[in-house]
């Protein structure tokens, strides 16, 4: 096993333990028991994972509020795309300058937004001010399809695999599965060494952290370029899984806003929030949708999305710190290294 | 490019500029104020679009009169909504006011959507269409009308924060919440006025926007996202500078839609955001460095 | 974590609750009961339409023609089952919804009305061998793909324009015109840059006796579009070209008139906006004499009224004249799978679509020849028409054979109009 | 005038005030003594009605008010000079003062308190139109005690006025305090100035770690060897 997995493991009581691997192995031998309709929904629900887990480091241990993640999907699954149909290179490949550029976005955006000591909604609107430039950007640079969208050629069925990222969606849950616990194992992972502690430290008290001789600015760069790096590698397979981006659906406000609920309800800054709150509100939805239909019928379009607002809203207000903090008492695992 | 195509750009980009700055108006008392993030204020405002064109389609009732009554109805709603809701969410984390209030707004949009149906509605005024000509230039009546309306309601703002005990107290409890406590000011409810007041803001400007925009329920994220530009251009809880914000954002557009492509006009408004963030974080009008 | 805040107590019933409730709901809907499949006596087709959301006027416009589909291909004697599912106007939700609806038993899937969505339901059709029928979505990727259970039943952005632009040369040499220059102006969104990118390739292969003096791209979203109709007053074009969708068609009309330019002509050479019920109750008089060259239902067809009946009855506050583009090609999609189901005699996924593909149907609504697909699953008979406003209402005007009345050229000044 | 019984307060899991009870009888200065963190800000802030009790009961003037919200007990005439002044720093001075007597007790006789405190620091007067944050921090102090006085309490609890004051403006400080307690105002000073405090006082309580550890008269505290081992240095 890996040292830092062994140690991260080593970290959790027995019941902790039990539960994290029955969790595991549940999802791992899901394909099992879902019919394709849940299969495609665990696929969402493991991408929200990801990303939420991603921006859960960005903002849960550093407290960055970033608004604009969509950029780094955006770019990841658009630079992909790109390198994968005009010279063929494969998505896993294509997939290390897709992060790069990302990256170096979140440099940009970091170096002008933590240099001055933009912070709460200012850094907010910043980030969407940047994902909003990219949207237009992409409308209308012809070059990456503009507003017409881009589109990834179908592989036929005999040549499709994982190298192309072109396969069905058995392929696509181990993908998104391997991605998120990818993003839980370095979230855990960068949370229990030093920098996790300073980020940690910068939310609570920055000015304390400043005397405890942190470099704020440089461990914020950190949070911003490992952020928009799983987020854009979430990017590159969720390119992969739709097949087409279009810079009104890929760089939309919107797309930030949902990759950022799950963690916010499922508990921010806790490790397992991401995966609960896109357990919880990825699901929701599609609940909404099949009940309302049968409820109130096919006549009310908005039905289903007015419930999902209320419900959001209820819990919001009835869970101070998220779901996670409280269900993981009640389930009795001592929130102590998986909170 | 001429100097009239310029100018007549121009004068247009002010005028769209006032609008902005009206719909910024309210989000700016309550952002400013109340330091709640409303991420719903665009759906507000286009329930007051929704409003005042049912108040046209059915009494033939003025967008522009109509404002007052609906300003009054969404004073109330904001004072109660204060109380009810947001006044626990007051002292809570921005990203936890931020859920709130996008649940709010997926809440009220698609409640427009359920009764109002998908296409945008139209208020009919007899002065719809009418424009003025001076000289080279032509002037499009709502559009001043709508102006006009902007600056009256930021003019009666600003006079109920300068002269009025309440607006001098809630201007306080924006400056010292703690002072405010101290000397025994009843923060509860000057949040709740002042989240009201905030309201009838977007109120009044839903209602006058009603004679330009047509409402439909796609509108609200764009108004959503400009306002908060504008806040943030102008300086938090400034209204002049909300006004000023709104102007730039306005003429800059309009001149960046005739040197390139008008689809790429809103580069215009974020660059500016970026710039005014990177230069001067606290706005053009805000207060302190 | 420190202890939990005052809310705790009242938070742990709701908690729970919510949980419990959750789980129940989860239960009753997700684990559906497994669709009885097969050899079923009528085709279950689910109809995937953007209700809500950005795309919810041209979604319910298209669910309207559903509606209608269900009466009259029973009444035709089809034995199929419409189960209607609104997809939100959302990819994610169009993907997972066409997966619940093959679950649920939907034998075909129809829809969606965008490209995005299409392409989304397109690759789990692909894997379940389920037939696809797209009702409307110009994008030519989807039939460059290589997609063997998707048809379209609709033209490509490029066939529109190179429709549209032959049109507008006809409608020129019928009026007897001398148009000099023309404008080109399209929303800068999916639709409207791909119709962009077929323009630039076609215009200057199309021969037309006017110049193009511009083209320019506006964003759909903008609150108004004065800035732009000035740009186009300074150029003071013979013709405006527009690809629009309702909203910002109504923009720009106002900010015309009130900017007192009135071109000689408005044509689309592909677009909606122009005749949407919004268009039309918003502008009244204004919205009189806009010519758009798309694919529309042919007058002349038996089956045309009969659609139109069945259309007013299901949906007695909505004009058949105006919704018949997406309301026409919904319905012909169900009509191609119910056609097809009764011919397979099987509701068995590659034999049925294998019916599909195979289909000849000479007896339909929209203009153009018989139903038919080429190999890639395109219909390439498909033509288009030129509609004009007149009096609030789509009149077809060209070409000669089906149109009702002769095209009104030039467009009369916006004043004095009733 | 003021009784407190038994008051307990929690910030979270940790306890500020633990068990405290203590009296503050009519016009008199009563010091509240203690170090850094002891609790004698939760104190002044849990009768003020800013933070709420976990357990016990305080009554003023006969009458409990434990959980009132803070308006209200200001209302009942009990005023607070917070520490670290807390003027409200865009306001102009005299819209500060006004702000003192936006309480319902005090609204009908704002003119007279108004050139009352006009009175009493001619320098507000002077500044009256200048923005508060501007002025320095005697001036701020002295804004404060005037702001607090327009709302025309019967109780002034003050938390360290002397806080970042020179020495000379410390003496005018507790002067204009020993005079506001003549004029028959109760007062309840916490200061970290103990010697001239309690000299001032007549009565005194020493916090420590949220208990009362001592109490006595002023002098009777002074005089006590713990005092002044450990806040005299003696």
């Amino acid at each position: 096993m890996h040292p830092t997995l062994h140690r991260l493991l080593g970290q959790l009581d027995r019941r902790q333990r039990l539960a994290f691997l029955g969790l595991v192995g549940a999802l791992i031998l899901g394909p099992a028991f879902l019919d394709r309709y849940l299969m495609s929904i665990m696929i969402l629900v493991f991408w929200y994972a990801a990303v939420g887990q991603a921006w859960n480091i960005m903002m849960g241990f550093c407290g960055q509020l970033s608004l604009g993640h969509c950029l780094y999907s955006g770019i990841g699954g658009y630079v992909a795309a790109l390198l994968w149909v005009n010279y063929g290179i494969p998505p896993w490949l294509a997939a290390v300058p897709a992060m790069g550029i990302a990256c170096a976005c979140g440099i940009v955006i970091g170096w002008l937004a933590f240099r001055y000591d933009i912070g709460g909604v200012y850094f907010a609107l910043l980030t969407i001010a940047f994902a909003e430039m990219a949207r237009i950007a992409f409308d209308n640079w012809a070059g990456g399809g503009g507003a017409a969208g881009l589109f990834i050629p179908l592989i036929p069925a005999a040549d499709a695999g994982l190298w192309t990222l072109s396969g069905g969606p058995l392929q696509f849950y181990y993908l998104m599965l391997g991605l998120a616990i990818t993003s839980f194992v370095a979230a855990a992972a960068l949370r229990a060494s030093r920098l996790g502690h300073e980020w940690l430290a910068i939310r609570e008290e920055p000015e304390a952290a400043r005397a405890l001789g942190i470099d704020i600015y440089r461990a914020k760069l950190a949070a911003i370029i490992v952020s928009a790096a799983i987020t854009s590698l979430a990017g590159v397979f969720y390119a992969f899984y739709q097949r087409n981006l279009f810079p009104s659906d890929a760089f939309d406000v919107s797309r930030s806003i949902i990759m950022i609920m799950g963690p916010i309800v499922g508990g921010l800054g806790t490790l397992m929030g991401p995966v609960i709150g896109a357990l919880i509100l990825t699901p929701l939805g599609q609940i909404l949708i099949a009940l309302t239909e049968r409820l109130v019928g096919h006549a009310v379009p908005g039905a289903s999305l007015l419930a999902y607002g209320a419900l959001l809203m209820v819990i919001i207000s009835t869970n101070a710190n998220g779901v996670w903090p409280g269900l993981s008492r009640r389930l009795g695992l001592a929130p102590r290294a998986l909170r | 490019m001429s100097l009239t195509l310029s100018a007549s750009v121009i004068v247009q980009g002010v005028l769209t500029g006032l609008v902005y700055g009206l719909m910024a108006l309210g989000l700016s008392v309550i952002f400013g104020i109340v330091r709640v993030v409303n991420f719903a204020h665009g759906e507000f405002a286009v329930l007051a679009m929704y409003i005042a064109y049912l108040l046209f389609f059915w009494l033939k009732l003025d967008p522009f009169l109509a404002a007052l009554p609906i300003a009054a109805l969404f004073f109330g709603v904001g004072y109660l909504l204060q109380r009810a809701l947001i006044n626990s969410f007051v002292a809570r984390a921005e990203h936890d006011q931020f859920i709130l209030m996008v649940g709010l707004a997926i809440v009220l949009v698609n409640g427009c959507l359920m009764i109002f149906g998908p296409e945008a509605r139209h208020a009919e005024l007899s002065y719809s269409l009418d424009s003025w000509l001076a000289g080279p230039l032509i002037i499009d009546a709502v559009r001043v009308y709508a102006a006009i309306g902007s600056l009256v309601v930021a003019l009666m703002l600003l006079a109920f924060f300068r002269l009025t005990d309440t607006g001098t107290a809630i201007r306080a409890c924006a400056d010292n919440r703690l002072a405010a406590a101290i000397v025994g000011l009843d923060t509860r409810r000057l949040y709740a006025l002042t989240f009201g007041l905030g309201l009838a803001c977007v109120g009044a400007a839903g209602a006058m926007q009603t004679a330009i925009i047509d409402p439909n329920p796609s509108l609200a994220p764009g108004m959503t996202l400009l306002a908060f530009t504008v806040v943030i251009v102008g300086g938090l809880g400034s209204l002049i500078g909300a006004l000023f914000a709104g102007i730039l954002i306005g003429v800059a557009e309009a001149l960046s839609s005739l040197v390139m492509a008008p689809s790429m006009k809103s580069l215009a408004s974020f660059a500016v955001l970026v710039l005014v963030l990177v230069l001067r974080p606290q706005g053009l009008f805000g207060k302190g460095g | 974590m420190s202890r939990s805040g005052p809310h705790f107590g009242a938070a742990r019933v709701d908690r729970r609750t919510l949980l419990l409730a959750g789980t129940t709901l989860s239960l009753a809907t997700l684990a559906a009961p497994p669709a009885t499949r097969a050899q079923a006596k009528s085709l279950r087709v689910a109809s995937l339409l953007p209700r809500s959301g950005f795309l919810a006027p041209a979604g319910q416009s298209c669910h309207r023609g559903a509606l209608a589909a269900q009466a009259l291909l029973t009444d035709l004697g089809h034995a199929i089952e419409i189960v209607h599912i609104d997809t939100e106007s959302n990819v994610e939700t169009a993907r997972t919804q066409a997966e619940r609806a093959i679950n649920e038993g939907a034998q075909a899937l129809v829809g969606p009305f965008e490209s995005g969505a299409a392409l989304a339901i397109a690759q789990v059709c692909e894997q379940r061998k389920v037939p696809f029928i797209v009702n409307i979505a110009a994008a030519p990727q989807l039939t460059e793909q290589g997609y063997q259970f998707l048809v379209r039943n609709f033209q490509t952005g490029g066939q529109l324009v190179a429709n549209g632009l032959k049109l507008i040369a006809s409608l020129l040499d019928a009026q007897k015109l001398s148009y000099q220059s023309a404008v080109f102006l399209h929303a800068n969104d999916t639709f409207g840059t791909a119709q962009r990118g077929a323009m630039d390739a076609l215009f200057p292969k199309a021969n037309l006796p006017f110049k193009l003096l511009d083209s320019i791209a506006y964003d759909p979203r903008a609150q108004d579009l004065s800035v732009e109709v000035t740009r186009l007053r300074s150029l003071s074009p013979d013709i405006v070209m527009v690809v629009t969708r309702a909203g910002d068609a109504v923009k720009l009309v106002r900010d015309m008139v009130r900017q007192r330019f009135e071109p000689k002509a408005i044509i689309s050479p592909g677009s909606p906006g122009l005749y949407d019920e919004e268009f039309f109750q918003t502008l009244g008089p204004l919205s009189d004499f806009m010519i758009y060259n798309v694919p529309w239902v042919n007058p002349k067809s038996a089956m045309t009224s009969a659609l139109e009946k069945a259309f007013a009855k299901a949906n007695p506050s909505n004009r058949f004249a105006v919704d018949c583009l997406n309301a026409g090609f919904t319905f012909e999609a169900f009509l191609i799978a119910a056609d097809a189901f009764k011919r397979a005699g099987t509701s068995n996924g590659p034999e049925l679509m294998a019916a599909i593909r195979a289909s000849n149907i000479t007896e339909h609504v929209m203009t153009g020849g018989p139903i038919t697909f080429d190999a890639k699953g395109q219909n390439p008979n498909i033509a288009s028409v030129s509609v004009q406003n007149i009096k609030r209402t789509p009149t077809v005007v060209l070409p000669a054979d089906i149109a009702t009345t002769a095209p009104v050229m030039p467009m009369p000044g916006w004043q004095g109009r009733s | 005038m003021l009784s407190i019984r038994n008051l307990s307060v929690f910030y979270g899991d940790a306890q500020a005030l633990d068990n405290v009870s203590l009296d503050v009888p009519a016009g008199s200065i009563t010091a509240i003594v203690g170090a850094n963190g002891a609790g004698k800000t939760t104190l002044i802030r849990t009768i003020a009605g800013m933070l709420s009790a976990a357990s016990g009961e305080i009554s003023y003037k006969e009458r409990i008010i434990t959980g009132l919200p803070g308006h209200q007990v200001c209302d009942l005439g009990i005023g607070q000079v917070a520490e670290g002044r807390q003027v409200f720093p865009t306001l102009t001075v005299e819209e500060n003062l006004a702000m003192g007597a936006m309480l319902p007790r005090a609204r009908a006789s704002r003119k007279r308190n108004l050139e009352r405190v006009y009175t009493m620091f001619p320098r507000l007067s002077e500044r009256r139109r200048q923005n508060a944050g501007t002025m320095s921090g005697g001036e701020q102090q002295m804004l404060a005690i005037g702001r607090c006085l327009m709302g025309e309490p019967e109780l002034i609890m003050f938390d360290e006025p002397s806080l970042g004051l020179s020495p000379a403006l410390v003496s005018d400080m507790l002067a204009t305090i020993g005079s506001l307690s003549q004029s028959g105002l109760t007062c309840i000073l916490v200061e970290q100035n103990v010697a001239q405090s309690l000299k001032l006082s007549a009565y005194a309580y020493v916090l420590e770690n949220g208990r009362i550890v001592l109490s006595g008269s002023g002098a009777a505290v002074l005089g006590d060897d713990r005092v002044r081992q450990a806040y005299l240095g003696l």
